[in-house]
């Protein structure tokens, strides 16, 4: 047998299929779950798509099949690399992994003619080292990557360094699976910069933290399921995202989210339009009608992220102020000045760091 | 040699029948104990089955603060008075309860075959393929649910009902063959021999006579296979081209915290199962009486 | 009776071709995907690079080994936890047998996440069933918690492959002659050793099943050691679930996977040779 | 004959069982002494099979009481009970060699010399060379003989014997005979024996009791059974009997006069269990003597007229079927002393019989309880009698 | 008697089955015509089973072919076959009632009027009650029953009988005799009965054969093996004989002249099957007749001097077990004409015979062959015999 074809061969006009979006008026659109407004009297109703159809007449093919970056990756991988239609127009993904495919040329550049009010977007978030211009993806929401501590069991804890060893906290601490909020938190304590992380850097902080695996400090590795632990009392303090801490505060108020000292990592799910997608145009105006302050305001306001589009907070100071002074959906420019993001990572050094990660995480 | 294979104890010849003895309370009661034990440890392990059921269902009645349902926090029939209030859930547990259907029925036949190939006759190949009907068993998920897909998209099989099928078939026919082969070995042989004695076909001897001998092992089989095929996430997730089950739908739901829905889903359907069974019972029971 | 062999083949032939096409074709790419060497971007290239394998084998040596071990574990421990369940569905039961039947697998229309959840609360450091083994002293040999402990892990391998032991014992316990332990009775067995000589090897049929629905199966499960477990506790299942899906290493979680099956597949020769099942009568 | 002891004697009081509305063992009160050999006789559902799995434990009584010498073990656990059972069904081990399954007894009492008891009970049956064979590689004969040896090896206290050897041929049955009898003297055991063959149990036992319906019709040594029977079940079940009607028209110092279709027949006062006025005159084909017409008859000889309607050689002796000038049908049973043919169907003949060789029943029972029933000679029809 | 048909006889040609090292049976070769009544005698083990299962398609043979008329059915599938078998081991199905168990064969070959013909067998068998029971609600005799009557309802042409008696009570197996022999008759069923039970397989059977290790020893009707037994295995197996080794001196007209340990015993040479010198000559027990010594002798019998050594009484007759001046141990059968008894133990007695009523043997066969080995008389041990 011969070897599969290099993805990233595909040709940028091979990318395109006949766009039948004029003629058909619909758009497929894959999200992760709980990821959008839903009616207070009919779940099945998501407001904000019912008047993207009115306004358009695009009926939207709303589906909830993105768990897990990772899973939806090697879901769709096959077919991406097989230059297949994946019957989607519109996925949400995080960063790395928007970053992965529009290396590997699985996504298609927006027209900037149907998405003019990417003009909208949040100044900090113009510029990604992925995608320079935002010439393929818009942010869907964001989500900062800090500390969360339950009150109860401990008392603030408010740098990585204190998370990792402090021998109170032995055995109850958690970190995240995900690569960039993990070790990206561990470099900034370093004072090394993740965007711009060198493999020494990253050597560096990959001890730090198989020294506090070894030592039984780091309970688990997890992804979303730390929320349970944390807000049943096994674990008192561990890397936790913000978006999730906004929704475990309503049951437990003796949870709380820090950037740690030293800084924050930021991330955003970013809205992609894969190869062969056959409703190009009409996921453009969706993208587009998202990038709507009012739009914008109505879904923030009701998922809790951080919202991306400059003029959203606007709006809800008057309709819904606690959202609006909500720093979590809102960080303040302070806040938002210690946040970073981790670099987009070659193929190279993705598999490699993932791999010494991935050594660690599992011993 | 034993011709009757349901002779067993306390079946019919034992139990109801048995005269009031006249012991000491004590020790009638230690006896009692003893003779049960076996009993208690079964209905332990039952418990043990059960336990996490009963927090389910305690949760199902739970009105979480926020979206996170595993701190008790009021009780309320929210969840059950709009089971499908949760977008997609629904369609999703009707997609899962098709599919297990579907894959149940494909993989005990196809399995149940095997089976029967493997324990009865003696054919070149067959100890291959005995060992082949365990590979997909130890089969890493992810390698078994990818390859599927690899071939899929090579073949240029759009995913969807019909690739989640092949996939659910694949992995739960290897458990109907153990299961069912269990079943089989030991089998008396000399009651087919009667049946074919008395003129029945090979296929008239497995329906009359084989069939419901090995009944308890075909429905043990499909019951895995049910359970299987509506719990898979991993195999699933590869093969589903935009479908989602209820796992998947699960899965994802808990990226967000699980809402009591999905408590009230899962009480359902194992109350649900119950219903069944215990109808099932009731109805041979009265027929059995209206044809006596 | 001879059995015709031309009827072998027919029964077999729907079985063995849903495997030969959707199980061995995907094997044989599995192969060959594990000696090609390339990455995503710059595709696969066979090189027919066999050091892959001394490479996987060196670095997840314990892995490999943890499986076996948490595996045989969870497979004793669901065997002692099955035997009286099917036992007594088998012979207790009389016509709650069904019902009991169901009660088995009811658990498993939950989802495993839910289900997972559930044993979480149960289980939690604080909750009651920690506090009272702490009190008793039990709690001392593993970090003062049962959660996030090997413990942990093969307990809920033992819970989520109870089913798989339970339902090929009752079913070969339930055919059981009865009239076989009534005369183990009359030779002076009592019910111990009746079970031991002749209850136990009259059902080793579903006794080797049992223990291969759950050995197998769960020396490649992940998701206990993920949700249950610690970074101490991967199981090679984590390995090759990592390898394929965050590190995008095909060939050697290709590798890994084709070192598992063969090592499953090598056990379960000499354990199905050593039990003889074929042989009982 | 061993004696009666009665320090172990085995004792049923008032036992019943029933199987919800069906009764198969009622109100049975048995002494069967220790160290004698016992035999259970009945037809076909009789509740013999559900008296001993009692006795060993293997059901327990819904009513009554089972006790071994002074112990009541109504309640005791089959492996308690110093009882072994050999099994209609044989009940042999399937997935433990012939060996295995002998040596079962033994080894769960640790015993010693496991091997050579083994080897011996093996070759007692004739089946030293199959030891290392599994049951299914067994005939049926020799399956029995395994289940017969899997429990004499433990020489029990109390052996119950279900047919044991029912599958075997006369020849090997004989043999095993003598060895359980020889077995049974030397052990000093008791053997409660159930057997449908009734020469085995008439050579064999010290004590019969004839069960029918789940109750004991009569009971006792063989030779006393035979001769006087107490019932018309019994006489017709064990042995054959033809049953004459008569009326008692007067009596002559020790014997009854009776009146037989008007024939006048002779029968000793003492040989009657009943006093009523209507008797059943009961005489075994053997007593009855078939001579041609004319010939002399003994003195005081009872003497009627017949005719020979069938005749059928079975080896030892020719079966008769003769028809009285009233119509009814005899059995008579000639020897066949040498190859001379006797006389065909057909033939006129005389029948006499020494009246002390017969015996009289009361007269007011089913004249065909416990009887061979002949569809084909006009015999009530099988489906209605059960 | 039925006369052998030709148009579908069964025959089975060199016939061996070979299970591994051991060979069950040995190049059999038999015709049972159409219609007949056949039965196969043997000691436990010889292969009567496997004969059985060979016609029946149960097993294949290792060689050789079975023929039906002119069919080859050697690999026939079972159920193509038009014969129906009734199992040694019931093999009744445990999941059906007895209605259905008995229903089975007809419902597959879509006869009508299935529960007429159910019934009326299930009554044939004494069971209408049962019908509704399963399997294991029934005693050991009933579920034979029932196999006989699976089987007899669907009137094959060629009906396999495996010792479909042998758990039934003497008369319920008389009764069962006749049925069988009945409808054997009327339907012209060909019957294949395997029976330990001598007397059933000479009353019932056109044609026997005595089968010995896989073999056929002699083959023909009941009352010619009987009296002219070819072998001494057949002489001791069907039946008992007094085997007395003789030495020819001379002949006399139609006569041998024997010396028997120095007495003068006369043989007719029609009877004896050997031409050889030294012979053996056999008396059936019942051919001896016991008479006090100096008792007249009829004319031309055979006389020998002896002492009582044994008496049972068995019913019908008495066993007596006498010795001969020169220590042979000799069984006579003496019908009880009457209740008086007989010769005691001790008497000296004298023995007589019609020379008519014995048959001569090849002396150089084992004289034990066949024969029941008493071990407690000195017979050769048991074991070592298989
Ligand atoms: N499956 C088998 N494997 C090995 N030997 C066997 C097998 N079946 C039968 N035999 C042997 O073949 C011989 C003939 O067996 P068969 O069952 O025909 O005897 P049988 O004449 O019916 O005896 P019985 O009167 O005891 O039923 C026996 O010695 C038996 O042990
Ligand atoms: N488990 C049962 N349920 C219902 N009836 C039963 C059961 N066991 C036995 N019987 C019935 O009880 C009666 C006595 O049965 P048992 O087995 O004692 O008869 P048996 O005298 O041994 O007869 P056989 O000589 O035919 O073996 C029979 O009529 C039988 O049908
Ligand atoms: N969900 C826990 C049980 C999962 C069993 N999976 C078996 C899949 C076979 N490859
Ligand atoms: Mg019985
Ligand atoms: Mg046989």
């Amino acid at each position: 047998a011969c070897g599969t074809e290099g993805a990233s061969k595909t040709e940028a006009e091979q990318a395109a299929a006949t766009d039948l979006s004029d003629k058909d008026k619909v758009v497929n659109f894959s999200n992760w779950p709980l990821y959008i407004d839903v009616d207070e009297n009919d779940e099945k109703v998501h407001p904000t798509l019912d008047k993207f159809k009115q306004q358009t007449g695009i009926s939207v093919n709303y589906v909830e099949d993105i768990n897990d970056n990772d899973q939806f990756f090697g879901k769709v991988r096959a077919d991406l690399a097989a230059g297949n239609d994946i019957k989607r127009d519109v996925m949400v993904l995080t960063d790395w992994m928007a970053a992965r495919l529009i290396r590997l040329k699985w996504v298609q550049k927006l027209d900037p003619k149907n998405v003019a009010n990417k003009k909208n977007i949040e100044p900090s978030l113009t510029e990604v080292e992925f995608d320079a211009a935002r010439e393929y993806s818009l942010p869907w929401a964001g989500i900062m990557a800090g500390i969360a501590y339950n009150e109860k069991v401990t008392g603030p804890v408010t740098s990585i360094t204190d998370l990792l060893t402090r021998s109170d906290l032995k055995g109850k601490v958690t970190a995240l699976t995900e690569l960039r909020d993990t070790m990206g938190l561990i470099l900034l304590e370093n004072g090394n910069d993740p965007a711009s992380v060198t493999d020494a850097q990253f050597d560096e902080a990959l001890a730090t933290l198989d020294a506090a695996v070894k030592s039984g400090q780091i309970r688990r590795f997890t992804g979303n399921d730390y929320t349970q632990d944390l807000a049943a009392g096994n674990v008192a303090a561990c890397i936790a995202w913000s978006g999730d801490i906004v929704q475990l505060q309503a049951d437990n108020t003796d949870i709380k989210f820090v950037t740690p000292e030293a800084g924050g990592i930021r991330a955003n799910d970013n809205m992609l339009i894969p190869n062969k997608a056959a409703h190009k145009k009409n996921a453009e105006l969706l993208m587009n009608y998202y990038y709507e302050p009012a739009v914008a305001a109505e879904l923030a306001a009701y998922v809790n992220y951080i919202c991306p589009v400059v003029g959203a907070k606007e709006i809800l100071e008057k309709s819904a102020p606690e959202v609006a002074k909500n720093e979590l959906i809102f960080p303040t420019e302070a806040t938002l000045a210690r946040l970073h993001t981790f670099k987009a990572l070659d193929d190279a050094s993705e598999r490699a760091f993932s791999d010494k990660y991935a050594k660690v995480i599992g011993a | 040699m034993t011709t009757a294979t349901e002779n067993r104890q306390g079946e019919w010849t034992g139990g109801g029948h048995r005269a009031q003895r006249t012991r000491p309370p004590l020790s009638a009661a230690l006896s009692w104990i003893r003779e049960h034990l076996v009993t208690f440890a079964g209905l332990a392990a039952l418990g043990y089955l059960l336990l996490p059921v009963a927090v389910v269902f305690v949760f199902s009645f739970n009105d979480p603060a926020g979206n996170f349902n595993f701190a008790w926090h009021e009780f309320s029939l929210d969840a059950w008075t709009d089971v499908c209030g949760i977008g997609g859930m629904c369609d999703s547990l009707w997609l899962s309860i098709r599919l297990a259907l579907v894959a149940t029925l494909g993989a005990t036949v196809l399995g149940t075959l095997l089976a029967f190939a493997l324990v009865r006759h003696r054919f070149r190949g067959r100890q291959p393929t005995n060992l082949l009907v365990f590979l997909p068993m130890a089969t890493p998920e992810v390698v078994l649910g990818s390859s599927l897909l690899a071939l899929f998209v090579q073949g240029g099989v759009g995913r969807g009902f019909t690739t989640l099928f092949i996939s659910h078939v694949l992995f739960c026919m290897s458990f109907v063959v153990v299961t069912v082969k269990a079943r089989l070995q030991g089998m008396d042989p000399r009651l087919e021999q009667a049946a074919a004695d008395l003129y029945a076909t090979p296929y008239q001897t497995f329906r009359r006579v084989t069939l419901p001998l090995v009944l308890p092992g075909i429905v043990a089989a499909s019951l895995l296979s049910f359970s299987l095929s509506f719990d898979d996430f991993i195999v699933t997730n590869f093969n589903s081209g935009n479908l989602v089950t209820f796992p998947m739908f699960v899965f994802g739901a808990n990226q967000r915290g699980v809402p009591p829905q999905i408590n009230v889903i899962g009480s359902i359907m194992f109350f649900l199962a119950l219903f069944l069974v215990l109808a099932a019972q009731y109805r041979t029971k009265a027929s059995r009486r209206a044809t006596k | 009776m001879t059995a015709r062999k031309s009827t072998a083949y027919l029964l077999i032939l729907p079985g063995l071709l849903w495997l030969g096409v959707f199980f061995i074709i995907p094997t044989i790419t599995l192969v060959s995907q594990s000696l090609q060497e390339g990455s995503l971007e710059t595709g696969y290239v066979m090189t027919w690079n066999f050091a892959v394998y001394a490479e996987v084998i060196q670095d997840y040596a314990p892995h490999f080994l943890r499986s076996l071990i948490y595996a045989s574990l969870a497979t004793l421990a669901a065997l002692i936890i099955a035997y009286p369940l099917a036992y007594t569905i088998a012979f207790k039961a009389g016509r709650w047998r069904n019902v009991l039947l169901i009660l088995v697998v009811a658990p498993f229309f939950t989802s495993f996440l839910v289900r997972t959840l559930a044993w979480k609360i149960i289980l939690a450091d604080e909750g009651w069933v920690a506090d009272v083994l702490r009190a008793i002293g039990l709690l001392n040999f593993t970090d003062d918690r049962l959660l996030a402990t090997p413990i942990a892990v093969v307990c809920g391998l033992t819970y989520n492959f109870l089913p798989f032991m339970t339902l090929p014992l009752y079913t070969s316990l339930e055919r059981l002659d009865g009239r076989l332990l009534e005369a183990a009775n009359d030779l002076y067995a009592n019910p111990f050793t009746t079970f031991r000589k002749v209850t136990f090897p009259l059902s080793l049929p579903g006794v080797v099943g049992g223990t291969l629905l759950t050995f197998i199966p769960a020396a490649g499960d992940y998701v206990n050691a993920e949700f249950l477990g610690t970074p101490q506790t991967w199981m090679i299942g984590n390995v090759v679930q990592q390898k394929f899906l965050v590190s995008l290493d095909y060939p050697g979680a290709a590798a890994l996977s084709v070192i598992l099956m063969v090592a499953i597949i090598s056990m379960v020769l000499v354990y199905v040779r050593r039990a003889g099942t074929e042989e009982l009568v | 004959m061993t004696g009666p002891g009665t320090g172990r004697d085995l004792r049923l009081v008032e036992v019943s069982k029933r199987f919800g509305p069906m009764t198969a063992v009622d109100n049975l009160t048995l002494t069967i002494p220790e160290g004698s050999f016992f035999a259970l006789l009945g037809p076909s559902g009789c509740g013999k099979t559900t008296t001993l799995r009692m006795v060993g434990g293997l059901e327990e009584p819904t009513e009554g009481r089972i006790l071994l010498g002074q112990d009541d073990i109504t309640t005791k656990k089959p492996y308690q009970r110093p009882v072994n059972t050999v099994f209609q069904s044989y009940a042999l081990f399937p997935h433990l060699t012939i060996f295995e399954n002998v040596a079962f007894g033994l080894r769960r009492r640790r015993q010693s010399e496991v091997k050579a008891k083994v080897v011996q009970a093996l070759e007692m049956v004739e089946l030293g060379d199959l030891a290392q064979r599994k049951p299914t590689q067994l005939s049926g004969g020799q399956q029995q003989r395994v289940a017969l040896a899997r429990a004499l090896v433990n020489r029990p206290q109390v052996l119950l014997l279900d047919e044991p050897l029912g599958a075997l041929d006369l020849k090997l049955r004989r043999q095993m005979q003598l060895e359980l009898k020889q077995i049974q003297t030397s052990v000093g055991s008791t053997f409660v024996h159930v057997t449908h063959d009734q020469e085995e149990a008439m050579s064999m036992a010290d004590t019969i009791a004839v069960m029918n319906q789940g109750r004991v019709e009569q009971l006792g040594g063989p030779v006393e059974l035979y001769e006087t029977p107490a019932t018309v079940f019994v006489a017709n079940f064990l042995g054959q009997s033809n049953l004459l009607t008569g009326t008692v028209t007067g009596r002559n110092g020790g014997d009854l006069l009776l009146d037989v279709s008007g024939h006048r027949i002779v029968l000793p006062t003492a040989r009657s269990v009943s006093a009523s006025n209507r008797l059943y005159v009961g005489v075994r084909p053997e007593k009855l003597h078939l001579s041609p017409n004319g010939a002399p008859v003994p003195d005081r000889h009872n003497r009627l007229d017949a005719q020979v309607i069938d005749s059928s050689f079975i080896g030892v002796s020719t079966q008769y079927q003769v028809r009285t000038r009233w119509g009814q049908q005899l059995s008579v049973f000639a020897q066949n002393l040498s190859s001379d043919l006797g006389p065909r169907p057909g033939h006129e003949v005389q029948i006499h019989w020494d009246p002390a060789s017969a015996f009289g029943l009361d007269g007011t029972q089913d004249a065909q309880a416990g009887a061979i029933l002949d569809p084909e000679l006009g015999g009530v029809p099988a489906g209605t009698v059960s």
